[in-house]
């Protein structure tokens, strides 16, 4: 399932004095099974540009295509778009509102016109794959869990879609440390088994680093890197400028590199930073 | 899309209106209402029309914005001209069928819709002027002159603050859960009459619940700012007349004058 | 030095359908004039609730709590407290009453019954201190996230307080946004001398704090300055909590026997240990 | 009234004053967006708006003083955005009585009677001040169907809107 926008723009309010470009002349493909990590100062887009890619918001210019389906087309149905393409809003769990867990996961799927038996299914299944056991859980109301809780069943709600590109704005906003990686680990497992494309909004550049294999850099509207991560935190001074950061060990070795140029800055874990500073001091004792 | 909602449809000049104190303005337009009621021919229209005229132009306030007030009633006036038109008895000028108009309908019709349109302008003008936080303050102020209600009226503006505070928040929300069930395959645009209706559930049950949320934060925070009602509160701004609005006054006094005088005139 | 605020053995227990939930259980901590103390804990750990005791939102259903030597039972100091213990919350948008900015900042000294000439002067002198003069005017729901936390907490500065307890003030906010308040919050505890309780999720934000306090299911679970805190990695991690990245990269190499204090909290000093060490 | 299933123990400097108070101007702000942006196009043409739902919802949760508050500044508000300024002071008084009377209904467990009522109390009021401002008792009729069916949908969304809130079992009445 490839995306493919091309020459993307999108203007707010277009033709009155508080006209907004928010988009502009964005062109990129992200290829079938990647995980995308999607970062940029506030305002840059990010939200505009994912909106777009289920039909939430209409290009005011170019077109957006997932798959063969051309989105800005006529006789596209909505409904297509949903069933391909799930997108978990920022504190998702401020959207449910029906009386049971097992209902409001149910709501998208019986949307898309699934039979009973297909949406009940689907609800077992998405409620494991975000860690809610189904007997316990599924008629409880959802506004008797915790937050954490909470933001699993409405992430769940999305999943029940079984989409084929999963698309998540900020998942892990005013959670925990531990819940924060419980999430994205569930992502990621997803993301694995059922093959899925996954969008990762995130302010978080140590998240970025550690789940995703591209990023997509926007600044002002336009996209700025769209790269590996190795590649893209190399580029720390241009990253500072335009308002984001690099991950701290990718500081540190840039940092050691001034001293010793055979380190490589392109890392951004604590695995590989360890590897790395082990070599350096190999290196050095050898010497 | 809802982004820059302003109540009330303020429309901020540098104009002389615009800085007349809001229970100037909200006085001037009590009176001229009353003023309307009064008059009973045409020299008291012209006169008001030349008011209003006058005060449109020291606004600075462009006329389409004035007049936009009566496209939303336009309808209802139309139907009161016609139905003033056949309905009043007295002498004959056009018959044709079962229907005939009178002299006096069309004198009647032509006041009917000369009185509402005046209503209308003269209204949104004061809205127009003034923004809806100043009109509060004026409210205020003014509640407080009423017996009863002058113990509340702390609280009155207060809530009417909060609410002008909220809405711009709430139309954000409005828009944001809308757009999170559309995700989710909600339908908001098809469907007959009580579908739709049934549809917006999805809508409506978070975003209630979402005021009452933020309802219940707020009042903690209120409560964290030492907020305890009306007494012994003192404010950073008090309002203050100012000469414009004594020079106001006089003028307003001076249209209600002229105004009761024109219903003596012959034509 | 004197304590702003002394708690002692308290515990408070949510009613809830007949249930009782203790969300704190025997707490007892003093926090000196001055201090920046900063309070992490996994969710439903209490913090929120112990930040509403400070300020007499919420009464202890046991032990006592002092401001400036005032319980928060007695009902003759209520506003006394809170004008002394100032509370920021974690949703921007939720704590601003007025519609124009220096109307909301003159709430809370309104509501004191300060002069109209004072409040004038202290909305000016609070909307400063925060780096808001500017925007005086403007309607909060202009503002980004990060420019109405910094409302929020000139709105409680222009009551002149001598302590301020945010609560995840940053947890709405993106990364530009957090570090206006941060910054903001580190300015009032330096030049203002103002004594600083900051709740949060996030390590890096407690780096430069005087003493971190670890919540663990209503109780005090770890107490200590930063680094030691942070170099207690394994515990935190068991307390749902992490440390940032670049002690979780000392601690890593430590335990591959390389010489390096495990409780680093920054990349220089980092720097500065490998070289200089290895 | 307190979010948050049945609530915190708060004895008592909690001033319960507050709370009414910030719960009645969020649903001032809601009465008005209900009334001027969640539309649905009508029958009759123009749009039916949903504020009569989000009056019957207050007055529900927040009893009649409160709802008479909420009705009446709420649709007000609409209006003047509307631009239906002449309206303001008639829809004052009418939607402030459906909130007072719904309220007082609602209360008594009359819940249907409390709708009815609130809709009819809408229809007859508009015709009433429309005969004050057109100085006239015939051209006020050609409003009442489309009042009639305005308020018929706010009261089924309303109605239904009541039943799903309550089942969220989130909120508690004052
Ligand atoms: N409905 C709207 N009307 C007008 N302008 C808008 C609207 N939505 C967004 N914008 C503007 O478009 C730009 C891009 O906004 P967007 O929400 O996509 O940014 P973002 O990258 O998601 O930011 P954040 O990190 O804060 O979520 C911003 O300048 C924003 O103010
Ligand atoms: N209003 C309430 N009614 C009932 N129980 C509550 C209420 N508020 C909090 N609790 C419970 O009290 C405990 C402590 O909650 P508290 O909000 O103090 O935690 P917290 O550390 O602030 O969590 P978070 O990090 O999620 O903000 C939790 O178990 C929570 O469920
Ligand atoms: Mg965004
Ligand atoms: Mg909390």
């Amino acid at each position: 399932m490839a995306i493919e926008l091309i020459n993307l723009e999108h203007t707010f309010s277009e033709g009155t004095p508080f006209e907004h470009k928010a988009l502009d002349k964005i062109s990129l493909t992200i290829d079938t099974g990647n995980f995308i990590g999607l970062i940029g100062h506030t305002g840059s887009g990010k939200s505009t540009l994912i909106q777009h890619i289920n039909g939430l918001i209409k290009p005011t210019g170019g077109t957006v295509v997932v798959d063969d389906l051309d989105l800005s087309h006529k006789d596209t149905k909505m409904a297509q778009i949903r069933r391909r393409v799930g997108l978990v809003f920022q504190y998702p769990e401020y959207q449910l509102f029906e009386e049971t867990i097992e209902k409001d996961i149910a709501f998208g799927p019986t949307n898309l016109g699934f039979d009973k038996e297909e949406v009940s299914k689907r609800v077992v299944e998405a409620m494991e794959s975000v860690g809610l056991d189904y007997n316990e859980y599924k008629d409880k109301s959802p506004f008797d869990l915790s937050g954490g809780q909470m933001r699993r069943v409405a992430i769940a709600g999305v999943i029940a879609m079984k989409p084929d590109v999963l698309i998540l704005d900020e998942p892990t906003a005013g959670l925990d440390p531990r819940g924060r990686d419980e999430i994205l680990e569930e992502i990621q497992t997803m993301h694995d088994k059922f093959k899925m494309t996954v969008i990762l909004v995130s302010h978080s550049m140590e998240d970025i680093a550690k789940y995703a294999d591209k990023i997509i850099v926007m600044y002002k509207g336009k996209v700025e890197f769209y790269d590996s991560p190795s590649s893209i935190f190399k580029e720390s001074e241009r990253l500072i400028e335009i308002g984001l950061a690099v991950p701290q060990v990718t500081e540190l070795m840039k940092k050691l590199k001034a001293v010793d140029p055979l380190v490589d800055e392109g890392i951004f874990t604590v695995e590989a930073a360890k590897e790395e500073i082990m070599n350096m001091i190999r290196r050095r004792n050898n010497v | 899309m809802f982004k820059d909602v302003t109540v009330g449809q303020y429309y901020p000049t540098d104009s002389i209106i615009h800085s007349l104190d809001p229970r100037t303005k909200i006085n001037f337009t009590f009176l001229y209402i009353i003023s309307l009621f009064l008059i009973n021919n045409f020299t008291g229209y012209l006169v008001a029309f030349l008011f209003l005229v006058g005060i449109i132009l020291l606004s600075k306030i462009p006329v389409m914005y004035v007049v936009r007030g009566i496209k939303a009633l336009l309808f209802i006036i139309l139907f009161t001209v016609v139905i003033n038109l056949f309905i009043t008895p007295g002498t004959p000028r056009f018959e044709f069928w079962i229907f005939t108009i009178t002299e006096e309908g069309i004198a009647l019709a032509v006041f009917m819709a000369l009185r509402l349109i005046f209503l209308v302008t003269g209204t949104s003008l004061m809205t127009l002027s003034t923004s809806p936080i100043a009109l509060t303050d004026g409210i205020e102020y003014l509640l407080k002159r009423v017996p009863i209600v002058k113990q509340y009226a702390h609280e009155l503006a207060m809530m009417m603050t909060i609410a002008l505070r909220f809405i711009p928040t709430l139309m954000e929300e409005t828009d944001k859960i809308m757009k999170a069930q559309k995700a989710r395959g909600a339908d908001f645009e098809s469907g007959n009459l009580f579908a739709r209706a049934k549809n917006l559930i999805p809508l409506l049950v978070p975003l209630f619940i979402s005021a009452f949320r933020r309802a219940d934060e707020l009042a903690v925070a209120m409560e964290a700012r030492c907020y305890r009602g009306g007494e012994n509160r003192t404010r950073m701004k008090e309002l203050a007349y100012n000469k414009r609005d004594y020079a106001a006054y006089f003028i307003t006094i001076l249209m209600v004058v002229i105004i009761f005088l024109t219903r003596y005139s012959p034509i | 030095m004197k304590d702003v605020i002394s708690i002692k053995d308290v515990t408070y227990r949510y009613i809830q359908d007949e249930e009782e939930n203790t969300a704190l259980n025997e707490v007892s901590l003093n926090i000196k004039e001055g201090e920046f103390l900063a309070i992490i804990g996994h969710n439903g750990s209490g913090k929120s609730t112990l930040s509403k005791l400070m300020n007499g939102i919420l009464m202890p259903t046991s032990g006592d709590i002092k401001i400036f030597d005032l319980n928060t039972k007695d009902p003759e100091n209520i506003w006394k407290i809170r004008q002394s213990a100032g509370m920021v919350f974690q949703n921007p948008d939720n704590q601003l009453v007025a519609t124009i900015v220096e109307e909301d900042v003159a709430f809370g000294p309104e509501n004191l019954g300060v002069s109209p000439k004072e409040i004038r002067q202290r909305v000016d002198w609070a909307l400063d201190i925060v780096g808001m003069l500017d925007y005086k005017k403007q309607k909060p729901h202009q503002l980004s996230g990060g420019q109405k936390q910094r409302i929020a907490i000139a709105g409680i500065l222009a009551m002149k307080p001598r302590c301020i307890i945010l609560d995840e003030p940053t947890a709405m906010l993106d990364p530009s946004g957090r570090r206006e308040v941060i910054n903001t919050i580190k300015h009032l505890n330096k030049d203002e001398k103002m004594t600083i309780v900051h709740i949060t999720h996030y390590m890096d934000e407690i780096v430069d704090a005087d003493r971190v306090i670890v919540m663990e299911k209503g109780k005090i679970a770890m107490e200590g300055k930063p680094r030691e805190i942070f170099s207690q990695v394994e515990k935190l991690t068991s307390l749902r909590l992490d440390v940032p990245q670049i002690t979780e990269l000392a601690f890593e190499l430590s335990k591959e026997g390389i010489d390096i204090d495990s409780n680093i909290l920054t990349v220089d000093e980092m720097v500065n240990q490998l070289w200089q060490s290895n | 009234m307190y979010y948050s299933k049945k609530g915190g123990e708060r004895k008592d400097i909690m001033n319960n004053n507050i709370r009414k108070l910030t719960y009645t101007s969020l649903m001032i702000a809601l009465v008005f967006i209900c009334t001027v942006v969640i539309a649905i196009p009508s029958p009759l043409g123009g749009y039916i708006n949903l504020g009569d739902a989000a009056i019957y919802i207050s007055s529900y949760f927040l009893g009649p003083a409160l709802g008479f508050l909420v009705g009446g500044f709420g649709s007000m508000m609409g209006d003047l955005y509307l631009g239906y300024v002449p309206y303001m002071i008639g829809t004052f008084v009418i939607k402030g009585t459906m909130g007072i009377v719904s309220g007082y209904l609602f209360k008594k467990d009359k819940f249907l009677l409390g709708i009815l009522f609130g809709l009819i109390i809408m229809v007859l009021g508009y015709y009433v001040f429309e005969i004050l401002l057109l100085q006239n008792v015939l051209s006020p009729l050609v409003n009442i169907p489309f009042n009639g069916i305005q308020g018929s949908i706010g009261s089924l969304v309303g109605y239904t809107l009541i039943q799903a809130i309550k089942k969220s079992k989130l909120v508690a009445s004052i």
